[in-house]
């Protein structure tokens, strides 16, 4: 049946994630872009919120509550909201755990869920995106091949989130045909990590870049082991998770360029009484409605356990484009103001347009 | 319910035996589009006995935990019988716009009197499109006869001429503006009461829309719509309550339009497919075509804008408000219909502006969608007024 | 150096083509739209403007002016505004004319410009595109085959202008990997006509199909001979010209809107004085602009006999777009009215959609 | 002359020797982004010498009936210097916005007088954006003195830090309005004239952009620009000539805008055909893929919004008016330029908002193009005004 009804614990949820932006994200958010880094304190203060360890099962000394892409889209929107690159990186953690909760093998889940289930802030991370112009999800440069009992690896990757201090990297590679993702120890031989990568936004995030020259791993650390993953249901639920993301940096815009258009005046009323002005409010909302809907939709259906790869393209595809359009039209609401970095517009204008272009590639 | 986007069985059975039905419809689509003077009804076609498919209810009984509610599969109902066509539905249908408005505002007396009965619903007038408040129609009340007195003129009445009445607006002081305006009960064949025209139209030519005239048309004085005769002396709290029928009819006339936009988008696929286009999703911008690319973008379009309409619709079945998001619903389908049709034709080029298909006249009927039962501009104007907590004195 | 001055001949050509539009085109627009044919005497009356001969060599019997496509550009922007179908028919004995002016063997324009030179309307027609979607110009499926010392045409061609009365059809086709174009009269052995088709726009104008099979045309049919022809600049005049009559039609709408806006009233002031209608006629009067320069660059470009294929490429699709988004949203500053066949803003939105799809194939 | 779109052998020389040195330019780019506070001159770098490259007028003399005109050469070197760089472009220039005004406003004896210093252009207030008839900094006559004194405070001044001078709107009469208002020219180091502050930005780093206080500024009577004491009673005939100096420099923030977006879409060529793909012109849709059709789209657009420069700058020269044209330039460019470098990252993805190459940069330079000079908003108000005949009472 169709609806739209939120749970009452994703209500709960919801209203935590809210309180979190408001008192932590919002904030850090600022000088966390100026400066280029993440707060000290910052990661250990979002492992405190569970949210990795929540959705990994008891078994693996999680908190076991059902791992749900439609909550997390809704706690994604609310993270969103506050800062996309503080969210980000506190997601990096989740990113590959859920992979592996997903679809590792037992010994996977075993090897590697308990360390996310501690006090202490641990992270793997996703490295799926690769340098250069023209990424292609469908023909990947970074290539795994057979020898004996182990892989080998080559290629390099960029846009790995906190690739600075992931113990564990979870590597995105063409075998063949197919794709497959690969568990790569920090440590591994013929790896090494740089960075980090300084961009248009999404500033306090520490992007790393690999190279993987001829990196050897065992064939256990193919995720799902001899039966390999789905690396598009791993595409998909970033995919998702970027949109949600979005949908919050968008509303965000929203909601710091309506009070202003309604204190600045110009010819003699509110520019908020202007038609101009007041259209592009309106259609801004129109359009982070549509997002959200488009992600809620999607998140079902990976929370359903169908093939979303048409719907968490549609959100994707759907959200990048109207994030942008907003982050840029909430600058022309603000005029000059919207230039300077007294006001957040211009950083959420930086952010949007850089979350927009990862792909499905670095959140949850 | 969990947020939840799937069709239960009986939904889909549902909504598969009005497509059946639909695309029986579909075969008489080019008749109605070249015979915009016909008032040939459906029932008449050869294969009218199509459109008749009754489902089995007891054999699928409704399930309120599993199926979706009534008024979200209004919405999809709506949109499977437009996919078939768009006229064709609409001639067939029992009921127009009016029915809604009597619904909404009648008292149990006068919905049991004329529930029976199409009803057309006649707002517009030659000096006023978006602005319904400035109705010139006047209706004076004869104490003597107990009767109103109507005068003036009613253009764009959809369905006018095959309605069997009609809900008009009219101010019975126009000194008190939107307070001042009422809606009125009016049956064909009161005299004074004429259909001056049938208009001739870009699209939806199988669906009359007519032009009316009051020339001191008297009609009984309980034929006042929910029977409040006084004026209230504040706000707008009357006219608001008339304006609440567009609650479900913009999302409805949304879902319409997304209807038609489904059919061009169905028919560009299939020429994609036999073509041997590639529209697979998953994969990037790099290793696209341009029609792909430019195909699913339209396609997405239309999957938000309907998750838009389903959302108003959803709203209003769960009984919360849902002013501002028909309004969205509305403004996203008109503006995202016009592109998907124009678009799927710049796709398809010289085959989609042929008369040997009905791509180019879905382009014609869709077009409609972003200017009736309020035009995009005015949807933009309710949404900003909520966005920015202003009242139509701020906003206008 | 830039310019953008007109001469005072060209000054003086749209002078009359403005008042042929205003006298002739205008007042029998809508009835060949409703009626969906040509009036009577209408190709007789645009032959007297002496279009086709006018650039036709003097010792072809012609007036020997300039061949300027810039100058045409300018003529077809009135005629356009004037009414795009009737133009389309009025300008189709150019588009083969000057297709053999600009590439036809001595022996060809000897052989076929004199009859354009007379006092009674003569026409071939272009026949480029064919049924069909997805048409491409790349991959034309009408093919060319020598045999002996004639070509054999097979392949099926529509929308071509005037088909029914057309003395001969320039068929373009693919010989091997290049495209030629072939001169086939109206009686060829194996051709048939049909039409003509219906359509959503340009409903005065008689559009045929062309059925050819195993045409066998001699080989001096070839335009330009042995040596062939450019078929991209027969496209790319094509193109301009389109681009031209596009502005044309863009113009109208503006024209047409701007004091309907100002008459009608809503929420007790004129429409125009809304900036929602106010910027929508702001954006149709800078896009116009933009038409219309693009469309001169291209024509100067083909004027002075470089390869204009960038040029004409983007004058065509940026016009096709925009040409498209004006007429449609004249229909939305008229509501109601737009939609009804009362106004003429309908069937330009219906014209606009239709010319917009000929990719360069139905004007000079 | 006649329609002609190509440049002489003189236009072309000259716009090349101006690219050579704006690619030395290009390498100081990222240092002036990331030392915004630097007010290092582009003189004092390494490779100054490079941006001298005197243009040999005497092998290459003008000549009117070959030769483009100023105005539309000044708009085709404009773009050519941004497409090195923005900010070292406008660093090394002598001269700012407010020298536009002097010689549009000024009298002979002041132009002579300042026309050598770099003077600043100060119109916004904290209180006013858009509007500039809403100026509250005031200017009053000390008859004693005959001296002005100045009070108020100024935003957005741009090279407001490194300027000579400033041209200052204020109002000598605040109930006059728009009639009110007059131009004053302040020197830097006039008492009760301070930088308050040097704005933090989002693009044009290395262009500094101030606030400045007058607080009891007093200058010579004789700073008033054009040097007209009185306020006209009717219309806004001397606001009106104020707002002239527009008519050049909107074309002018233009073609700033789309010096930068060419380079963006150069470097996006470059990188795509260094990739294989095919971004040849003249064939259908059907053929292309997405990244070809998409950079060819943005690349049209730009063509399109260098052109209607191009027509405001040629007016200009020709002496003709080009008030709404000029408003069609950056309207057109403000709006393009921002699609473009958005579009441009989007093709290149990752790449694209990687601090390794410039176009992330771009992007940021690029938004200012819409807000300064008059927004999108306000040229449309402008163009919309003249298109209805409207007054600015009609339509704001």
């Amino acid at each position: 049946m169709i609806s739209f009804g939120m749970t009452d614990e994703q209500k709960a949820a919801q209203d935590a994630m809210r309180s979190f932006s408001q008192n932590v994200l919002r904030p850090k958010a600022r000088s966390c872009d100026e400066a280029a880094k993440l707060p000290e304190d910052f990661l250990g203060k979002a492992w405190e919120l569970g949210l990795t360890m929540a959705q990994i099962p008891e078994k693996y000394s999680g908190m076991g509550s059902d791992r749900s892409p439609v909550t997390n889209a809704i706690i994604l929107e609310e993270l969103g909201y506050g800062d996309v690159p503080l969210a980000v990186a506190a997601l990096a953690p989740s990113l590959f755990a859920n992979a592996i909760v997903d679809q590792g093998t037992e010994e996977q889940k075993k090897t590697y869920l308990p360390a996310f289930c501690g006090e202490k802030f641990e992270t793997g991370s996703l490295a799926l995106l690769e340098p250069g112009p023209l990424f292609d999800l469908g023909k990947l440069k970074t290539t795994a091949e057979t020898s004996g009992k182990e892989f080998i690896l080559k290629g390099r990757k960029s846009f790995v989130t906190l690739g600075d201090r992931a113990s564990h990297f979870l590597v995105i590679a063409k075998q063949g045909n197919s794709r497959d993702a690969f568990i790569v120890p920090k440590d591994a031989k013929g790896l090494s990590i740089s960075g980090p990568q300084k961009n248009l936004g999404l500033n306090a995030v520490p992007f790393a870049a690999l190279e993987l020259g001829n990196v050897r791993v065992p064939t256990s650390a193919r995720l799902g082991g001899d039966a390999g993953c789905d690396v598009q249901k791993i595409i998909n639920n970033s995919r998702v998770a970027l949109s949600a993301l979005m949908v919050g940096l968008a509303r965000g815009v929203i909601d710091y360029c309506v009070p202003y258009a309604k204190e600045r005046e110009a010819f003699d009323e509110a520019i908020a009484k202007k038609q101009a002005i007041a259209f592009m409010l309106a259609d801004m909302h129109i359009e982070v409605e549509s997002m959200r809907w488009l992600t809620w939709k999607a998140a079902s259906a990976l929370e359903q356990g169908r093939d979303a790869t048409k719907e968490a393209h549609q959100a994707f595809v759907y959200a990048a484009e109207k994030c942008m359009w907003i982050a840029d039209n909430g600058i022309q609401v603000l005029g000059g103001h919207g230039f300077i970095r007294e006001h957040p517009v211009e950083m959420w204008f930086r952010n949007a347009r850089t979350v927009s272009v990862l792909e499905g590639a670095a959140a949850v | 319910m969990p947020i939840d986007f799937t069709l239960s069985e009986r939904d889909k059975g549902l909504l598969e035996n009005i497509r059946a039905s639909a695309l029986i419809a579909r075969k008489y689509a080019r008749y109605y589009d070249e015979h915009e003077e016909s008032e040939l009804a459906p029932e008449q076609l050869p294969e009218a006995a199509g459109f008749k498919r009754p489902f089995d209810e007891k054999a699928h009984p409704y399930n309120p935990k599993t199926d979706s509610g009534m008024a979200v599969m209004g919405m999809l109902q709506t949109m499977a019988q437009m996919w078939g066509d768009y006229a064709v539905r609409l001639k067939r249908q029992k009921g127009g716009l009016g029915n809604a408005a009597l619904q909404a505002a009648g008292t149990p007396d006068q919905q049991k009197k004329w529930g029976g009965l199409t009803l057309a619903m006649a707002i517009t007038e030659p000096g006023c499109g978006s602005d319904p408040s400035r109705v010139q129609t006047s209706a004076t009340l004869d104490p003597k006869t107990n009767e109103w007195i109507l005068n003036g003129e009613k253009i764009f009445v959809t369905t006018g001429v095959r309605a069997e009445g009609v809900v008009a607006w009219a101010t019975v002081d126009k000194a008190a503006g939107r307070a001042g305006i009422k809606s009125f009960l009016v049956l064909k064949g009161t005299p004074g009461f004429t259909v001056a025209k049938k208009e001739k139209k870009l699209g939806i030519r199988g669906d009359d829309t007519a032009a009316y005239v009051f020339d001191n048309c008297r009609i009984p004085r309980e034929n006042l719509l929910g029977g409040k005769e006084e004026v209230e002396k504040e706000g707008s709290g009357g006219f608001k309550g008339v304006m609440k029928t567009f609650n479900m009819t913009r999302p409805g006339v949304g879902a319409i339009g997304l209807g038609v936009a489904e059919a061009a988008l169905d028919f560009t696929r299939e020429q994609l497919e036999e073509a041997h286009v590639d529209l697979s999703y998953g994969g990037s911008l790099a290793s696209q075509t341009a029609i792909a690319k430019k195909f699913q973008d339209l396609e997405t379009l239309w999957e938000a804008s309907r998750l838009t309409v389903l959302r108003a619709a959803w709203l209003a079945e769960k009984g919360k408000p849902n002013n501002m998001e028909a309004s969205v619903a509305k403004a996203h389908a008109g503006a995202a219909v016009r592109r998907i049709c124009q678009g799927c034709i710049e796709i398809l080029g010289t085959m989609g502006v042929s008369r040997e298909h009905l791509l180019e006249k879905w382009l014609r009927d869709c077009r409609i969608t972003d200017i009736y039962e309020g035009t995009g501009q005015i949807q933009r104007l309710i949404i900003a007024r909520t966005l920015l907590d202003y009242t139509r004195e701020d906003l206008k």
